[in-house]
């Protein structure tokens, strides 16, 4: 009855919320700052990231630690098109979305008969093995990495050097494109069939879901996504090594960005990413500079007390709210 | 023509043998009860059907194609589901999303399956908890979404296990209801219980089981007379004694 | 009780997450330009896994800072001896920590220039990120000046606003190299093979690059080529993998507690070559050479600078002192004092150009040979790229915990022993 | 001939090293169900632990890893009251995310109190020492660290599998509802657990001094590999842990030896993942 209203209206709001974050960087103060767009393009990014990393971790509840491999894959794809090849980044960014895909199908098909601890486990020894096999491997640069050359800025070449509008635009235009994904998924056939085998494997089978090509598509899904996120990161840092996109803490970011927002939620990543990004961020440029890992300090012990005091994220700290004011509400009004 | 046939099964976990070359049939359009002391193997039985074990021996054969040892998603989509004994909700979504996940079987498109969902729902009196996450329903209602569910994949074989346990005598009249009403649609129904008392009235045959073996497999009335069936069913002792009760006539 | 806490958590989180939201829309504003002053922003890293060396050189750039910005007159040092700069401009530092990422390097990079409003950079210790984070420096025509980062690299991409002040891995290879050379014409040492390990990080992988190029340009042979992943468990393998290919001579690239390691188990393997030389490294880490005592004895290196120098550049001492009271003790290594170097040169330059144009720094600091008491030559001198040709650096080795200088033999100041003893000797 | 025999000599060795760090975790994986992160953390503070008694009060490594052992004994059974408690019941990740946070927290506090420096203790008893017996080469403190981790993992063994503790033990890993019902206090099992996997690890970083350089990063590897030989062992099984860390001791060195070094941790994942691909739940799993 009020099924479809209510999806129009939750899209009517996201439609706005782009809306507003499109229109955002026409705002001087905020394109004036530098450090702001940064933030800001750095919550988009990963709002993307983990909305990737939801597919399979939240949606399909497999709980992967692997995603920074795929990640990785998309970086060295872009980087090296333009380094290596000296060519434009696209073709380096699709070639990495579809072999990341490729990777992620022949990595999980093992990886899925494995639950738990085991699968998590087997997932971090992935993540090593690609760092340490990429740091040795010197056709993708090795140890060095690649570092990009100076070249001409713009779209076509997706890098820019002085402004940050460009690279605003295109976090959102990524942001765009996988939540768009994610909210089309959520609404159809696959994504129902997701989140059955995440809440009973068997259950779903026996209603004619083919659980292992589920988790196996929402997993190439998945990991396409994140190279694509990954080429991205890549075009903004104009350097790409092992250590900076594959490494276990990239991994981590994935995971926890999606968890503290809320996972298994469409709005759960980008809530992570808009407190954890800032967050993060912002302590590094105030206690960072220090050198007693004060920052990290906090950090840690933020995600600690989020964990224990909230573990449906974010988002059922939001939901709490709405629940208490709804309840106010009802008692002064009864008051009355 | 059958449109299950159950070939010989024998399924062994180690040591213990849980079906000792099983075979009987289901004839399309009927309903056939699976009965059997607690431990009988009739579960076990189920779960060879419904692909989840690989049998050892033998084989099933579903509208004349072998399936034995087929995957349960493949069997499904054939047409043969079933339902779980401990229920098993897919908690964390509404008892809407629950069965659209069956009804998303036959069709991809989301107003059509919404369309089959919501009529399911209704068939087994559900539609008033639709949008109640499924981990929050109570027992009966949990009951009920299975075999809504599996209704909404559009079966031609309708495989219930233990649906009418526990359940009171309107309700399990109102559960009765509905398996006649499916069975008068054109679909096939295979119905495990552990008590007889309620498949009784409405099967068309009934297969005993016992310790692993078939031990009778014949129409309600006489299986209800069965020399073994009761021996099974009330151990040989009693078995035994009803025997000489009933020979006896008047004794008490 | 627990709800209360609960909602309590709850809005506490909420009403941070929407602070940090909302400030970077309201931004800094704009930066106070009352007084006279120059920010400097510092990129070093101080957490993470070579932290130690990160916030050594964060000490180094403030002990410059506080020798230009402050009268001291017992300081030979150019500057010294008056206060601040173009007649009362006082530096003021901006620090940031990179973390050692590269990402993270060249955000906070961008985060001074744009935010902080910092006139210049100093950094960043490791080469991956210094290379981003100048690179964010020069499109906007800022000045980076870094002290120690040794890639090659980094000044052969043409760049006008950067410079290096510490020898390259390639020229103190070549300097490793004549070592050799030198030892087998004058003791008959008899050195053919060379073995290189190294962390397979930017810095080793350069580092061993350099070292195979020099080798083979001065005919020997790479018998063992050992890179390692640092921050290891055991060096077992890695060791036994040089023993057994046993070569004559060992060039290492071998940082912090790697490098303690390497050596303890080289010595419970029983093996050692007759020479090792180790780039900038643990080796040059004063405090492991005094942890690991009389193991330490016999290991060469190259270095800008160690306490035993103290003949060579008698300025030092009294920075030194500074240095040390930001440190708790620990003296300066050939790492950090070429940072604080920077930040003198650099600021003698602004002097020199009488002005804060970027433009003219950079100029003024091209084309003029600067005073350096703090460097080993005494001298700076950069050519296009940005290196300091300068650059000079002596091959030491341990001899009773010291640092003596063993080559060029013109500034030694102790003969090699050579062969190194061996451990069943010692 | 003789090389192989010391490659080999040298894995089992650290091998038995990695098999007293990963005993710890095994021990509280087996029965909470929880992968503790920040077990490399634990690994690193008993290192300090060690350190600062060495270099303070002058003990030698051998006899702080009682202080040690301890120390992170008491510091598992905070982790179990301050955070883990609050775990149970929520998603399985719940432990695992906030253990990451603990390690976060752990490791940058050790920066800041006690400065990223690297140190070292020198003149320890067993600094340096080594055996030789035939042509092989013994070095003292991983022998000492390799025997440590024979008492320490058989007295774990002993300790669960034959007191009255023990038995309380795996009531409360199979069951802890039916163990509560038994009349056995859960929650003090828990937190005795967490504190003898603790002390374990304890152990493990008290001897460590004696070979390797302190810093706040030390730890993180030492976790990691753990994980992989508990998960490798299988589900909770000490020997399956003991058994798997000598497996991975002996890949490493022998992949590091005749592939090549950078190869030594490529080969223990992939042995991880070789083993859990053919049996899922590791060696001893069931």
């Amino acid at each position: 009855m009020m099924n479809t209203k209510v999806i129009d209206l939750k899209d009517a709001l996201w439609l706005l919320l782009l809306a507003v974050l499109a229109l955002l960087p026409l705002v001087p103060f905020v394109s004036g700052s530098f450090f702001g767009m940064h933030v800001l393009i750095l919550v988009l990014l990963f709002a993307s990231m983990a909305q990737a990393w939801n597919i399979i971790g939240g949606y399909c509840g497999q709980v992967s630690f692997g995603h920074s491999v795929f990640f990785g894959i998309g970086a060295y794809g872009a980087g090296m098109a333009v380094v290596t090849y000296g060519g434009l980044p696209w073709g380096g960014i699709l070639a990495g979305m579809v072999l990341a895909a490729v990777v992620a199908v022949i990595i999980s098909y093992p990886c899925f008969k494995l639950t738990g601890h085991y699968f998590a486990i087997a997932t971090f020894a992935i993540v090593e093995i690609f760092n340490r096999a990429f740091l040795v491997w010197e056709w993708v640069g090795g140890a060095l990495g690649l570092d990009y050359p100076v070249i001409e800025e713009g779209l076509a070449n997706l890098m820019w050097y002085e402004t940050k509008e460009g690279y605003y635009y295109c976090a959102l235009g990524l942001f765009v494109i996988v939540f768009g994904i994610v909210r089309w998924l959520e609404s159809h056939r696959f994504g129902y069939y997701m989140r059955a085998v995440r809440e009973g494997q068997e259950t779903a089978e026996s209603l004619g879901v083919n659980s292992t090509a589920v988790k196996l598509g929402a997993m190439a899904i998945s990991a396409a996504l994140a190279a694509l996120c990954g080429s991205f990161f890549v075009q903004y840092n104009l350097r790409v090594d092992p250590p900076m996109v594959m490494s276990l803490d990239m991994s981590m970011k994935f995971v926890l960005v999606t968890i503290l927002g809320g996972s298994g939620t469409l709005a759960g990543p980008l809530l992570g990413a808009a407190v954890l990004i800032p967050l993060q961020e912002y302590t590094r440029a105030f206690w960072g500079g220090l050198g007693g890992g004060v920052d990290l300090m906090i950090f840690g012990v933020l995600i600690i007390v989020i964990v224990i005091k909230e573990p449906a994220g974010i988002i059922g700290i939001l939901a709490g709210i709405g629940k208490s004011l709804a309840r106010r509400g009802g008692t002064a009004q009864g008051g009355a | 023509m059958a449109l299950l046939e159950v070939r010989e099964v024998t399924k062994k976990f180690g040591q213990l043998v849980a079906n000792d070359r099983i075979s009987f049939s289901v004839e399309e359009g009927s309903i056939v009860g699976l009965i059997g002391p607690n431990g009988a193997g009739k579960t076990t039985l189920f779960n060879c059907i419904s692909g989840l074990f690989k049998p050892e021996g033998g084989q099933v054969v579903f509208d004349g194609k072998d399936i034995t040892g087929e995957p349960p998603y493949r069997i499904a989509r054939m047409g043969a589901v079933r339902t779980f004994q401990v229920v098993r909700p897919l908690k964390d979504m509404s008892v809407l999303e629950n069965v659209l996940v069956g009804a998303f079987l036959r069709t991809s498109d989301r107003g059509e399956a919404l369309t089959r969902a919501e009529e399911c729902l209704r068939l087994c009196n559900l539609t008033a908890y639709r949008d109640r996450m499924a981990g929050d329903l109570p027992i009966g209602g949990k009951k009920r979404l299975e075999m809504a569910r599996a209704l909404a994949t559009g079966p031609r074989l309708l495989m219930l296990d233990e649906v009418m346990a526990g359940l009171n005598t309107t309700e399990l009249k109102a559960a009765l209801d509905v398996i006649l009403r499916l069975r008068d649609s054109g679909i096939t129904l295979m119905v495990v219980e552990h008590v007889m008392e309620g498949i009784m009235p409405i099967a068309d045959k009934v297969v005993v089981l016992d310790g692993g073996t078939k031990i009778a497999e014949d129409i309600p009335a006489r299986i209800v007379r069965d020399e073994r069936v009761i021996e099974a069913y009330l151990g040989a002792k009693y078995g035994r004694r009803l025997k000489n009760g009933t020979q006896g006539g008047s004794r008490d | 009780m627990s709800r209360g806490s609960r909602s309590f958590v709850r809005w506490f989180i909420l009403a941070a997450a929407l602070c940090l939201l909302v400030s970077p829309l309201t931004g800094a504003g704009p930066a106070l330009a009352a007084e006279k002053i120059i920010k400097i922003g510092t990129i070093f890293p101080l957490t993470g896994p070579v932290a130690t060396a990160g916030q050594r050189c964060q000490a180094a750039v403030q002990t410059a800072v506080e020798i230009i910005n402050n009268k001291h007159p017992e300081i030979k040092v150019p500057l010294a001896n008056k206060e601040g700069l173009l007649d009362g401009y006082k530096i003021v530092l901006v620090h940031a920590d990179s973390q050692g990422k590269p990402d993270v390097g060249k955000a906070e990079a961008e985060r001074l220039l744009n935010q902080e409003k910092v006139w210049a950079l100093i950094g960043a210790y490791n080469s991956s990120v210094s290379k981003p984070a100048s690179f964010v420096a020069e499109r906007m025509k800022r000045i980076f000046m870094c002290g120690s980062s040794s890639s090659a690299a980094l000044t052969q991409r043409d760049m006008k606003y950067f410079f290096r002040l510490a020898p390259t891995d390639a020229t103190e290879s070549v300097d490793f190299v004549e070592v050799l050379k030198w030892l087998n014409k004058t003791k008959k040492a008899g050195i053919k093979t060379l073995g290189v390990i190294y962390e397979n990080s930017e810095f080793g992988k350069h580092a061993a690059e350099e070292a195979k190029k020099a080798a083979a340009a001065g005919g020997f042979k790479v018998v063992a080529d050992v890179p390692f992943s640092p921050g290891a468990t055991n060096l077992n393998s890695e060791v036994q993998t040089l023993k057994g290919s046993n070569p004559d001579a060992v060039f290492g690239a071998v940082l912090g507690a790697d490098y303690s390691l390497w050596v303890k188990t080289m010595k419970q393997a029983k093996w050692l070559p007759k020479i090792v030389i180790n780039y900038c490294s643990g080796y040059q880490d004063p405090v492991i050479a005094k942890q690991l005592g009389p193991d330490a004895e016999y290991f060469m290196g190259s270095s800008g600078y160690s306490p035993q120098f103290a003949s060579l550049m008698p300025a030092v001492a009294p920075v030194e002192k500074i240095f040390k009271s930001k440190t708790g003790g620990v003296p300066f290594d050939g790492n950090s004092i070429q940072e604080a170097v920077a930040m003198l040169v650099l600021a003698q330059a602004i002097e020199k150009a009488r002005s804060l144009d970027p433009d003219k720094v950079a100029k003024t600091l091209m084309e003029n040979t600067w005073d350096s008491p703090l460097s080993l030559g005494g001298k700076v001198k950069f050519v296009k790229g940005g290196q300091n040709v300068q650059a000079k650096s002596i091959i030491t080795q341990l001899q009773n915990g010291q640092y003596k200088r063993i080559y060029p033999e013109k500034m030694a100041d102790a003969k090699i022993v050579f062969p190194m003893k061996p451990w069943d000797k010692r | 001939m003789e090389t192989f025999a010391q490659v080999v000599l040298d894995g089992l060795l650290s091998g038995m090293v990695y098999a007293l760090v990963a005993a710890g975790l095994c021990l509280i994986w087996g029965v909470m169900d929880v992968i503790n992160f920040a077990h490399g953390e634990y690994l690193m503070i008993a290192m300090y632990v060690s350190y600062w008694l060495g270099f303070l009060a002058n003990i030698d490594p051998v006899v702080s890893v009682i202080a040690a052992g301890v120390f992170i004994f008491i510091i598992g059974a905070l982790t179990y009251l301050l955070i883990i408690r609050y775990t149970v019941g929520k998603p399985p990740l719940a432990a695992l995310l906030a253990t990451f946070g603990l390690a976060m927290f752990l490791k940058n506090l050790c920066l800041n109190r006690f400065s990223p420096n690297f140190l070292i203790l020198s003149d320890t008893w067993l600094g340096g020492k080594t055996f030789q017996l035939g042509g092989l080469i013994f070095p003292a403190p991983q022998l000492a660290a390799a025997a440590l981790a024979l008492i320490v993992v058989g007295l774990v063994y002993l300790l669960i599998n034959s007191t009255r503790f023990g038995w309380a033990v795996q009531a409360t890993a199979m069951d802890r509802e039916a163990a509560e019902l038994m009349g056995i206090d859960t929650e003090r099992i828990y937190i005795l657990i967490f504190g003898i996997g603790g002390a374990c690890v304890g152990i493990a970083g008290g001897i460590m001094p004696s070979y390797l350089a302190v810093h706040p990063e030390v730890g993180s590897l030492f976790g990691l590999i753990a994980f992989v030989c508990v998960a490798m062992g299988g589900f909770g099984s000490i020997p399956g842990a003991f058994l798997a860390g000598l497996l991975v001791g002996v890949a490493e060195a022998l992949a590091g030896f005749y592939i090549a070094p950078v190869f030594k941790y490529i080969a223990v994942f992939g042995l991880y993942l070789a083993v859990v691909f053919l049996r899922p739940k590791g060696i001893f799993g069931w």
